[in-house]
Formats: structure tokens, C-alpha cells, sequence
């Protein structure tokens, strides 16, 4: 295993001292893994935590500030954080109008977060969650767990940041979360596999010539192992993958998310084919991300998400954000 | 059985999950993410610390402890249903400071009970209930097929039943299909390896029937 | 090679083809591989080019935009564009006021900008070049081509972009641009080779327990091969190679770089032992940025640049900027 | 030596640049940045496609366009150099229709001084100046020892020697430490590398020499 690390065991702790050094704007809890908007909670205003395994940066700390999360609870390597982090970080963010959990639907994150929300809930906060699950490689079937939470994530997190942030009530934020749920989908492909510090090797093996196909964010195997070709057809086989799933009409929101160690030459490469395949449907990416925002550790790889926009959707996506890895508009 | 019974029990899982740690992992990285033998050995290290300073008096205070920290240190999903496993255990055992095996049973059936309310996993899911479910069957099977409840010998037998049974149990899950969990993911692809968390806890409770022999 | 691309062949023209289809902001001419601002030029403002072998992304084109770059030239991977590519850029974003091209120091590049400017001059446009040549690996000496040009050349950009905006004169761009390059040090660390998609396997080979220290941005090997270590220890040999040329106190812009392959969680850890290194220096890192800006493909590592800021570069610094990796303000 | 006679030469150059990719690219990726060769190929097969449209009439304009070509198609290091070498070299000769040995020596030295006046590499830099350099030279010497200028067995020769001055200038690179390029960046560890732009100089020179031996 070669990694930029001091120690297999102090990742975690050792990146979120970077962060805290890295941005004023960020309060960084480093014993307990949580990372805060360093202004606090503002009263009135809807409180937003998310949190899970590390290893997908930016993903959550990333997407703490204005106009997005308030806090998020960083957990070991693709291992959920602990109800007692999720506890702290609901009760520091909450102005009086209530929390979102923001969960991404993996059985470790969904427990841990159930557990927080109800002992929250004791403690006399108002707590609503909502589960993203928008990666269709899972058949969401009574003989699985559900669809994984991946990509949409940050969709979920950018629009009802961005409700939040006009002082809409607890129940609305929590609707328009669900809603960008059900309208988006993910489809992830791995070049190569990832290394945890702690393992130190790869957690599959791929040869030079195959590629898993609908992969999550945890290095996970994905359901199919297929033959490498041409990013065209990799990307014409994920975006099949989506509409079979949730047609791929009207105006999209379109993420092409690098999986950590593929470079951005290489995604635009196949954010190109995403254009031409929706093109080729009649659909149109009204707006786009292209970028490393989900990720899995050092895999190589990407993943297509899909949001069908709406205007009011469209406007929130729009609306000021300012977080270390997403912002615009201040 | 005394509480330092139940620490000896704690202290030797740890022993066992630390040593045992890269083939646990190992088994996640073919179904999961490579992460549960790091999971436990970082929870039972806390559990060992948390032990150490605490020091609790009765059986039940004891393991309610160990499934406390465990939900506080482990995350993942065995984090919350092996801390819940213990809490409901520990729970169970009320403030009795002598156990039986009789009431080892049922206070492991609580236990059980817990990690199916929290995780709803049914026996054959391919998850640690399929080790579990068959251990508290088999302790209840020898509890009622006799031996003097008080014997030493007789519960270190009852006990190693059970462990054999968590043993046969986590090896019946090779060729199970997941359907709770990460592997779920997999589908088809899950089947042929040995779930991670059922091999776990064969491992915590072949600990339990090594020290009962002691 | 495992790629997520079409073709070796293709590997520009696609990738810009995304570019174009993700960045409205934007207008791209694949033909001639030269990324414009949408906008067209400003009359009286001075006009931006730069340009380089591609490979890098999201330098250039990810930096052309209101507050920095006009226009990028983007040459084959690795090797710089000809002058064509830069004239009809040249004249494209000149607005009356003359243009500046920002040239990283290799050979390939100032050869080509330079035949560029003759011609460009020629056709009437005011032209000034500045060099950019912040890498302290090499030895600057009558015994190499000079120093490279690596990550200050994104300072540089962005800097000299910002005073443009305000219409200040070619002369005072041109100033500010070298001053800030006066005032900048690079150096860079591989953990892992890349690989060209021409060449199609890894430029060099290092073990599983060595590092090439004071590599450049194009997968050559560094000066020299050392072991593995603790991420501050490296971090340590490269601030201390920075410091041995100039040293680093007061008030510094600072950014850890990653190479193209090495995920963000190890960055910022990375930069946690910068600020550290830093703060026993006395020194401050007072604008800093983290992430993968200047790359080399898909090789793994970092770099780490710092520009001595004063109240002029810092004003200059924190001015709005609008571009695809670089935005904040608007 | 008419306007066919060049034509040749460069499809010959071209052909072999095309067949030696893979080994001046190796070359580059030792002490450089892996490209030579693709470069170089690249060029050429822009420099074909542009003779075949415009068909130029005497030597000289072919050389010019070749240079041309090659600055506009390049890029890098070496497309500037070559197009320049082959420009100059194409000025050089004017608009003659038939090109004797001594001419022909005179436009590569005009060829060698335009790349020496861009690059500024001296003879011992381990650049294609130093292949090219003693290629002239070879050049030169046998133009003025003798033989007969119009004679084709005479040229043939001379431009033998060139040739083979060119092939050992490229093998004297090896131990040299690169002071100009992309190879200087490396200090001492670029000893013991022969350097790709002698490389596919002595590669020019030697399709210059099949064609004259035809
Ligand atoms: N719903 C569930 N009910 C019971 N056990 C489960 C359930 N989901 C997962 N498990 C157990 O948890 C184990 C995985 O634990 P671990 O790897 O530590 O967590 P994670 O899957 O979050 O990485 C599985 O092998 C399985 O035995
Ligand atoms: N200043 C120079 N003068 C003469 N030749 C040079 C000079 N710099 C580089 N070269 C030649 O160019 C070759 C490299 O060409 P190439 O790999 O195509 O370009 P780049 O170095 O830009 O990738 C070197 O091997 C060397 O022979
Ligand atoms: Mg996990
Ligand atoms: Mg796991
Ligand atoms: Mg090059
Ligand atoms: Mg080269």
C-alpha cells in the first residue's frame, strides 16, 4: 500500500486537522470527528447534518457552510460514524426549527443514525431524517438491503441546504430532500479497486481488461465484472442502467462523479458521452457537475447521476452555496 | 458464573477478535468493505479501556457496558446490533451477581431478540444471526436436555455446544445469498463466502466456551 | 493502461468536447483546441493566454473565466501547443489593450509562445510573455533548460487575471504576474508514475517503498529516488526544500496539490502537516487552497507551491473568480 | 537531387519515424516525458498529408513546407527545431530544381544554425545538435575531399558519411548530462540515456542516405 498517510490508523483525525487548517469557515471538532459551520447555528433556520464512513471526500465535511450541510459526522474508513456524534452535532446545529439527518441508506449509517435520532428526540430536539438511496445497480427488492445512497447525496444536500437557508420549516425541508431523492438515480463503474489504510490492499483485484460494473462507494465489488472498453460505451451502459430505471427526459441535473483516482481529463472524456446519450434521448443536462465529489478513496472509476429538475428544484440548485468543494453565487 | 467470569469471557473475545482481525477483514473485502475485523478490534479495544476503568460489579452491568461502548466506538452496522446483542444481554441478567446457564439462555435469547428487532434479519439472511440463532438454540437444548445447572462441567459442556453450533452456523453461510447488509449488494455474487459477522461471532463465543473450560 | 477514454488518438479533442459540454460559461474550439471565455473580449481590458500540453486539468482551460484567464491553448498531452493555437487566441481575446501570455518554463512551451509572439506582434497585437518558473528541484544554472513551471503558474493566473479585470495597463498585468512569480516555490513529490495514453505504460516504475522527490508535471522522474515515509516527513523535505529558496515567513499563499491519483482525504493530510511545518517556521499560511489543480495524469502525489503574499496580491487573490476549478465571489 | 528526390527522402523519414515510434518515445520516457515519438509521428504524417495536397515544386519549397508543417503540428521541443532545422534548410536552397551535394551542405549547415539559434544547445548539451552538428560536418568534409558533385554514387556516399556522423553523435549522447530540455531537469541521472531528439536526427539522416542509395 503506497499512501500519503502518516499512519494507517490516524487517517481520519490527521485529514480533519487539514481541514481545520484549510478553511476559516469550517469549525472542526477533530476528537469527535465532527466538522461545523464555524458561525453556529443560526435561530430559526433548519439545522442540516449528514455524515458516514470516510473515504469519500469532500463528501460530507466538504459541503459543510453556507447554503448546505451544517455539520457532518466523519466515521473511520467506509465505516459509519457513532450515535454519539450524530447526538452532539444535531444538538450544536439546531436553532429551534428542528434537524435533518441526511442518510445514505447502508445498514451501518441507517442504525447508527436511527439510534441518534431517537436519543435526540429524548433530549427534546425535533429530528426528521431522510434516507438517499439512489444507485440503481441495487435492485430494491425484499432480498437486499435497498438501493445505496451515492451520488445523490450531494444533490439532497445542495437543494434542501439551500431551502433551509430561506427558513422553510422542518417538514418542507425534509419534502424537497425526499423529493430530489426519488427523482435521482446513480450508476457507478470501477476501473481498479481501492485500498483502506487498514486492509493495505485492494479490496478486489480487476485485470487490466475488466472493468465491475455498478459499484458503490465503499470499494465494494459491484454486481457484474464486464470487459474494459471504450468510455463511450462504459457511459452509454450507465446511462441505459439509469433509464431503464427512471426515464431520462426534460431538463437534468447531471453529475459524472470520479471515484477518486481518475483524473479530470478523463471525465470530461466521458461527461462528453453523457452529453451526446442524452442528446441522443431528447433529454438535456440543464446544469452539471464534473468533478471528484463522491468518491472512493484512490479507486479508479466513475459514477453518472441523474436528478429530473423542476424550477423549483432548479432554483435551489442555483441558489448561493459556500462550501470548501461546492460554491458559487458568494 | 461471576462477573469476572463474564470479564475473562470479554477480555478473551478481544484476545481472539485481535488476533483474528485480518481474516475477518479478509472476509469483508470478498463481500463488503474490508472493514470488520478493524470494526471490532477497535470497539473491543475500547471495551477493554472502558472495562478498565469502570470496573462494574454485576454480570449485567458489565456486558450492558461492553454493548454501550460498542455502539459508541464501532459504527458500521455491527456496531449497533453487537452493542445491542450485549446491552439486551446485560440487561437481562438484571443485577444477579451468579449466573446460570439456564439464565445465560435467556438473557442471550434477549440479546438475540435485540439484534433482530434492530436489524430485522431473519436466519438464512447471511448475517451473524445465522450464528447467533443457532448458539441460543443449541444452549437451550442442553439446558433442558439436563446436567446439574450448577456444575461447572456441565455448563462448560452447554456452552460448548453452543459455540459449535455458532461454528456450524457462520460455515452454513457459505452458500447462502446476502440479503441484509453490504453483501446484499452483490447478489448472486455473495454466495460462496463465509459472512463476515456470523464468522465473528462463532469467534466471541468459541471465547465464551474457552474460558467456561478454564 | 486502464484509461476511461475513446482512443488514445482522441484523448484532447474529447476531452475538450466535455469541457464545452458541461461549461456554458465557455466556448470551446475543439478543431483548434484553444478554450475561450463565452463572453468574447473586454474593450480596454488586457487579454489572457496560456496554454501547455494537456494532461494537467484542470489547468489551463479550467481556469479561463472572468477574473483569470481570457484563453488556454491546449496542446497534445504533455507537449505544448504550436504557435498557430496560440495566435488565433491571441487575436481572439485581444481588446485593444494587448495580450499577456503566461508561459510555463520548458522548453517545448517557450519555443512555441515565443514564434507565437513574433507573429502575433506582427498582426499588430501588443504582446507581453511572462515566464513562469517556480520548481526548486531544478537548479537553475547555466546547466538546465531552467526551472520548471508547475503550480504557481495557477497564482499567476489567477492573479494577474484579477488586476486585468480592473483595466489595468499590459505593462502593470506584466508586472504583477512576474512579481508574483518572483515571489513563488514549487515542489512536488511522486508516489507513483502516470501514464501517457500514447505511450500507454507508466513514464517510470517505482517500488512499493519509494518516492521520486522534485518531480514535474509530466511524469518525469524526479532528481532524486528516496524511501517512503510518514506523510510529514515528506511534506517536511519539501517545505524545506522551499524554504532553502526562500524563505518562508509572513503571510503566505499556500496550496497542496495533488498530482491527478491521489484522493483528497490524503491531501488534507498532507496539509495539516504543512501548517504545522509552518507554524514552526513562524510563517502563515493566510490563503490557501487544497485539491488536484495542476496535475500529471493520473500519477499519484503532491505538490506543494507558496507565493509570499503582500496587501496587493492578497486584494488581488481574494477578488471574485469565475471558472470551471476556481470560483468564488460571484 | 530534384524535387522527387526530397519528396522520397521525407516519405522515407517519415516511414521510418513511424517504425522507430515506440523506441524514440522509450528514449523520452527515460529521461524525458514519453512523447518523442508520437510527436515526431505526428508531425510527419501532417508533413505527408500536406505534401500530397499541395505539391510543392522545387526542393526548397518542399523543405519549407515541411518545416511548416512541423511547427504548426508539433509542438514541444521538437516541433519548433525540426520545423525550423527543415525551414531554414528549405530557404536555404532557394529555388533551384536540382540540388548538388556541396548545396545541399550549405542548406543544412543554414538548417543547423536556425536550430542552434533557437535552441542555443551547444555540441556535448544531449540535444539533436549533437547528431546533427557532426552530420554536417561529415558532410563538408566529404563534399571537400571530393569526388564528383553530379556523380550519384558520389553523393550517395558523402551523404553516407553523414549519416553515419549522425548515428555516432546520437550513440555520444548517452554518457553526456543534459544541459538543455526537458533531460536537464534530471542533473546526472540523465547520464547514460541516449537522447531522443539525436535519436530521430540520426533516424532523418539515415532515410536521407537509403534514398541517395537508390
Ligand atoms: N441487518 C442486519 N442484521 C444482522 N446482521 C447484519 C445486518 N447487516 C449486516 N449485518 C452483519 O454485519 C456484518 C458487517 O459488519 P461490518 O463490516 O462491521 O459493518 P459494515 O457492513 O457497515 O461495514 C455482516 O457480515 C453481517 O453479519
Ligand atoms: N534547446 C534545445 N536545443 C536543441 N534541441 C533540443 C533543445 N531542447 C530539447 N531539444 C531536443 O528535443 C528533444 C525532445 O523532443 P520532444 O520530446 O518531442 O519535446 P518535449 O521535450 O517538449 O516533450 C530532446 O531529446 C532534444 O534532442
Ligand atoms: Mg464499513
Ligand atoms: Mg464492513
Ligand atoms: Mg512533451
Ligand atoms: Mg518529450
Amino acid at each position: 500500500m503506497k499512501k500519503l498517510i502518516n499512519d494507517a490508523g490516524t487517517v481520519v483525525p490527521d485529514a480533519l486537522r487539514g481541514v481545520a487548517a484549510a478553511h476559516p469557515g469550517l469549525r472542526v471538532d477533530v476528537d469527535n470527528q465532527i466538522v461545523f459551520r464555524a458561525s453556529g447555528p443560526r435561530t430559526g433556520k433548519v439545522g442540516l447534518v449528514s455524515g458516514g464512513g470516510s473515504g469519500h471526500e469532500p463528501l460530507h465535511g466538504g459541503f459543510v457552510g453556507y447554503g448546505m450541510l451544517d455539520a457532518a459526522c466523519a466515521g473511520e474508513v467506509f465505516t459509519s460514524p457513532v450515535p454519539d456524534q450524530m447526538i452532539e452535532a444535531t444538538s450544536a446545529v439546531d436553532g429551534g426549527a428542528g434537524v435533518l439527518h441526511i442518510v445514505k441508506n447502508y445498514t451501518g449509517d441507517v442504525l447508527n443514525f436511527r439510534m441518534a435520532a431517537e436519543l435526540s428526540a429524548e433530549e427534546g430536539v425535533r429530528v426528521e431524517s431522510v434516507l438517499v438511496d439512489d444507485d440503481v445497480a441495487v435492485r430494491d427488492s425484499l432480498y437486499t438491503a435497498g438501493r445505496r445512497g451515492t451520488g445523490a447525496t450531494l444533490f439532497v444536500e445542495k437543494i434542501a441546504g439551500a431551502l433551509a437557508e430561506t427558513g422553510a420549516p422542518l417538514a418542507e425541508v425534509a419534502r424537497v430532500a425526499r423529493e430530489v431523492n426519488a427523482r435521482s438515480r446513480s450508476f457507478g463503474i470501477a476501473l481498479s479497486s481501492c485500498t483502506t489504510p487498514a486492509a493495505g490492499r485492494p479490496t478486489f483485484e480487476l485485470s487490466d481488461t475488466e472493468v465491475e460494473l455498478g459499484i458503490g462507494i465503499h470499494g465494494e465489488p459491484g454486481r457484474t465484472r464486464s470487459a474494459l472498453r471504450p468510455a463511450r460505451e462504459l457511459v452509454d451502459l450507465a446511462m441505459d442502467a439509469l433509464h431503464e430505471d427512471l426515464p431520462l427526459s426534460g431538463d437534468l441535473l447531471v453529475m459524472v462523479n470520479g471515484m477518486g483516482g481518475t483524473p479530470l481529463i478523463e471525465l470530461y472524456i466521458a461527461y462528453a458521452a453523457v452529453a451526446d446519450h442524452l442528446a441522443g434521448r431528447g433529454a438535456r443536462a440543464a446544469r452539471c457537475l464534473v468533478g471528484n465529489y463522491v468518491t472512493s478513496l484512490d479507486m479508479q472509476g466513475f459514477s453518472v447521476s441523474v436528478c429530473r429538475l423542476d424550477d423549483e428544484l432548479t432554483g435551489l440548485w442555483d441558489a448561493p452555496v459556500e462550501t470548501p468543494a461546492l460554491r458559487w453565487g458568494r | 458464573m461471576d462477573v469476572a467470569f463474564f470479564a475473562s469471557w470479554i477480555e478473551e473475545a478481544a484476545r481472539t477478535v485481535s488476533s483474528d482481525r485480518e481474516r475477518l477483514t479478509a472476509l469483508d473485502a470478498a463481500i463488503g468493505d474490508a472493514d470488520h475485523g478493524t470494526n471490532l478490534d477497535r470497539g473491543f479495544t475500547a471495551v477493554a479501556h472502558a472495562l478498565g476503568t469502570a470496573d462494574p460489579a454485576t454480570p449485567g452491568a458489565l456486558l450492558t457496558l461492553v454493548g454501550t461502548t460498542l455502539i459508541r466506538k464501532v459504527g458500521g452496522a455491527s456496531g449497533p446490533l453487537y452493542g445491542t446483542f450485549f446491552r439486551e444481554t446485560g440487561k437481562a441478567l438484571g443485577d444477579d451477581a451468579e449466573v446460570s446457564v439456564a439464565r445465560l439462555h435467556t438473557a442471550l435469547q434477549a440479546g438475540l431478540a435485540g439484534v433482530r428487532a434492530l436489524g430485522s434479519a431473519a436466519e438464512g439472511d447471511k448475517t451473524m444471526v445465522d450464528a447467533l440463532a443457532p448458539a441460543v438454540r443449541a444452549l437451550e437444548e442442553a439446558v433442558r436436555d439436563g446436567g446439574d445447572p450448577a456444575d461447572p462441567t456441565d455448563a462448560a459442556e452447554a456452552i460448548g455446544a453452543a459455540a459449535a453450533a455458532a461454528r456450524t452456523g457462520a460455515e452454513s453461510t457459505i452458500p447462502l445469498q446476502a440479503r441484509k447488509g453490504r453483501a446484499s449488494y452483490l447478489g448472486p455474487r455473495s454466495v460462496g463466502h463465509e459472512d463476515p459477522g456470523a464468522a465473528s461471532t462463532a469467534l466471541i463465543l468459541a471465547a465464551l466456551h474457552a474460558v467456561a473450560t478454564r
